[in-house]
């Protein structure tokens, strides 16, 4: 897929919470690239004193009609923060898209998402919902405040909620839900890699199909730095950025 | 129209905008965003004679204005580089160069060996610097003997265009690119990245997997102009000047300086697009005042 | 309450936290700013035999994440020093650290002589690193014979602490080290600044009045920290860390790769204050991280 | 005089062309450090890739009823241009007040500014205005549009204005203005280099008492790097942050 440097301006920057805001993009020449759901794209942070390379972030949702591309952005650091602070009518210059994004399946897809790593569960419910699947969310985060976009998720599949401290949905990790022990075609996941590794362990036991997206530190996310560098089974080293960021995880080492 | 065509050794560059080895992969990498063929030449990345897997992740880490990085010359080979990248490049209107690594001197002078046949690959880069492999180069980049061995063995079997790219990690660098000329390089390019490292102070570990790395970026521009001045100022080959150049302006202080041509290197993550500007850069600055011919820029610094 | 306390040699600092010579003046700049009772130490600026002018105007620039500088040791002499200054000064209760330029062996010692009789100056720096003055003793930092030379000769007739300032400009900052140990330094402090250069494109002439300068900032942090783990795996005496600290963080960093003490240089330019809250930032993490005693940090990075 | 670092609100940021702004800051603490007219501040700039130190500004003027100390900024690079940008509320912190300041003398003061260089000479003629004496401004300028804060300047002096291309006032340079061949007893002048050492020359040859204000690179504001020296007369090299960066041109070596 043809891969652009565009400057967008941000319609809208909705605070979710203290450390979450959505913002939705449109871009200048009004022309939005082609995307897929788990893709990402290379943000530049031009105000920030210690920022010097992109941020990588993924896409959260595209909505066609409104020609508008969303970003989920955790503040987690000066590049995120000062894309949180960054007011309507800004331009933000972004590579676009990049990554393989996943896979889109017949049948009734699993997607789980843990904190910021819900972002592009979004996007690709919607798009497996409109192919006529069968779509569940099984979303998790350490408390309700952190649980986000439900309204939105909402709208493509079932919802499925955990929380560490029980204030919302089922009490525990997203790998205790009792959703885990329902019958479904596909996982799908992105979210800590700890989560995603228990939640491979689980597809694997089960002998379900499972997909993770990864978040390994990289400079260009066009594969040319080799910084990303996943270890795979069949084919050793293979950039994140380029070869990911989504996986089967028959493909990787854990 | 002003004259932007610089030669380094027997290689024509329509421009002397380059780009640096590891930061552009094959150049298809960028295709999407710039025209090839408008380059002055890019490197290819660090071949070594076998394929090597590169060091564990994690490789890099951000750093103020710039980052390190320890990828430990990942590649499929030369012989991977020749039956099926070459076949894909070599029709772009540019210099390819390629950029050779070994750990030992019979590995440097048999990929140049393989090398030197290819129609459309008229230089090589000697990597004699690479600080992220035990036996990457950069033992021989350190000394004057280490950096002769190498040079003298590969002239003996190349007679294309050799540059050999310089370590900055050393006392007297001027010292060294004369060892590289009286050995037989047709040029020297410098700076290659400076050995540095960071530890994550909560977890206290270091941040790369190899604990030390090679520093790039804007960062470290100002060492890298004055050593090209010290090496242009020491040697009558062409220098070709790199570290840290993020736009024009930059291009055109390693050349008043003393570089012959530049390349650019982490600016390309930043703006894929980067080189191009470059290029009108320098363009419109000769226009500006008022130079027709790039060669007047080439160490024009005033004192 | 945790143990900030550190040993340098024969000298007590209540915290590791000390300020590098030249960006610190004689104390008395800053004093509007931070209690000066309140730091480790600080090292007052480079002190020569007699009074020093310095260099000509232009003497900075900025770059990225850095800046040149090319003060040349603009000083009054070690008389005035203690004739006008070390009386304004001494009852300031923190380890007042004087920094020794010399242009040859008899103009350090001569210096160190002159100063060994102050009760209140318990240590001194010996620079052997200026970058920026001719004869400003970085001819004697960037070879073993040169730094043992000004060691040995200073060690015959000063007994008390003696801290030599390492220059980075080296291919092996760990042999130097090694010789200035064995010659009978107490301690060793890097790094000095980095040679470097800018050069103005416009007017086409260097930023500097004498063209290269010394690098310092955030900028050449990574190489610095590379450095000092380094050192601190050579030697056996304690190392102090600096290079581009503009934070608590940054401090920490210094001490897991080494580093049994630290000066904050440039960024006193930034925030004047900085060093008070970097004392606060390491009694706030060594409680976060249940550490007791400042010495459980020095070399603790984890493999 | 008792030096602070202090956070200042942007209570009014004031365009006044596309190049220069007036920022009206008022300190968060309500407290006002006392300040003499010449002095400057040192801003620490945020929100910018490319500025590392902070930016030296001469303080403008002093509205001590408003509690506010205004600077006039010009957009002269990554740092400055930032400053202009900074919208109403946003927060500066200043080192303040830095440097020796103008002398405050009785008698008739004619105050030379240039571009940029006028600042200063605003809250100096405030003060020499409230000591009774008499006070002229000669401000020169590119062109009309360069000819800045008139209005406050009248309130203070007679103004008498130059521009190189006769857009407003007598056209020339300042040192070609009608009324630098009338009487005055001092002059004090600000403005770039060029045109301090001409109006020096002129002062020396009339004999009349010169300061002019210096602007070398500096880096610390605090006469502690040794930067931006200057050579004297009698002291040989001086911090112009510090023992300046106002000096009578009797110790200057033009």
């Amino acid at each position: 897929m043809k891969k652009y440097i565009k400057d967008f301006e941000i319609k809208e920057n909705i605070s979710l919470t203290a450390q979450y805001s959505v913002l939705k993009l449109s871009p200048i020449d009004g022309q939005m690239p082609k995307t897929l759901p788990g893709q990402f794209v290379q943000v530049y942070v031009g105000n920030s004193r210690n920022t010097y390379l992109r941020r990588p972030i993924s896409i959260n949702y595209i909505d066609y009609d409104k020609n508008e591309l969303w970003l989920l952005i955790r503040d987690a650091g000066e590049g995120t923060n000062s894309m949180i602070k960054s007011p309507n009518g800004s331009i933000l210059n972004l590579i676009v898209p990049l990554g393989n994004g996943f896979s889109i399946n017949n049948g009734h897809s699993l997607l789980i998402g843990g904190g910021v790593g819900v972002a592009p569960l979004l996007y690709l419910g919607k798009v497996l919902k409109e192919r006529g699947n069968e779509v569940s969310f099984l979303l998790g985060a350490r408390s309700k405040c952190d649980l986000l976009l439900l309204d939105m998720f909402s709208q493509y599949g079932n919802l499925f909620l955990s929380t560490e401290d029980g204030s919302m949905g089922e009490k525990g990790l997203v790998t205790q839900n009792s959703v885990m022990q329902t019958d479904f075609d596909f996982i799908q996941c992105c979210g800590p890699k700890p989560m995603m590794m228990a939640v491979a362990n689980i597809a694997k036991e089960r002998n379900i199909e499972c997909e993770v997206s990864l978040e390994n530190m990289m400079a260009c996310g066009i594969g040319a730095c080799l910084c990303c560098v996943e270890d795979t089974a069949s084919s050793g080293n293979v950039c994140v950025c380029k070869e990911g960021p989504v996986f089967n995880i028959n493909e990787l080492k854990w | 129209m002003v004259n932007l065509n610089v030669k380094i050794g027997n290689i024509e560059l329509k421009n002397p905008v380059m780009t640096a080895s590891g930061t552009f992969g094959y150049g298809e990498e960028y295709a999407d965003f710039i025209d090839l063929s408008q380059l002055g030449g890019f490197i290819v990345k660090g071949t070594t004679l076998h394929h090597r897997e590169g060091n564990p992740y994690p490789r890099m880490v951000e750093t103020p204005s710039g980052m390190l990085n320890a990828v430990g010359l990942q590649n499929h080979g030369v012989d991977y580089f020749i039956n099926t990248i070459y076949p894909r490049i070599k029709d772009i209107d540019s210099q390819i160069i390629v950029n050779v690594s070994g750990s030992n001197v019979s590995d440097y002078v048999e990929v140049c060996e393989k090398l030197a046949p290819l129609e459309k690959i008229n230089a090589v880069e000697i990597n004699i610097s690479c600080p992220n492999v035990k036996q990457g180069g950069m033992a021989f980049g350190t000394t004057c003997s280490g950096a002769e061995s190498v040079v003298k063995a590969i002239r003996k079997c190349y007679n294309k265009t050799m540059i050999v790219k310089l370590s900055p990690n050393v006392t007297d660098i001027a010292e060294i690119a004369k060892a590289v000329e009286a050995s037989g390089a047709d040029s020297v390019s410098l700076t290659n990245t400076f050995l540095g490292m960071a530890i994550n102070t909560e977890t206290r570990k270091p941040y790369l997997s190899t604990i030390t790395g090679g520093l790039s970026g804007a960062c470290i521009r100002p060492i890298a102009v004055r050593m090209v001045w010290q090496v242009a100022n020491a040697v009558s080959i062409p220098v070709i000047g790199l570290g840290g150049i993020m736009n024009g302006r930059d291009a055109i202080e390693f050349m008043l300086a003393g570089a012959t041509a530049i390349q650019v290197g982490t600016a390309n993550f930043i703006d894929p697009a980067i080189t191009i500007k470059i290029i009108e850069y320098i363009q419109d600055y000769m226009v500006r005042h008022g130079i027709e011919d790039i060669k007047e820029i080439i160490g024009g610094m005033q004192l």
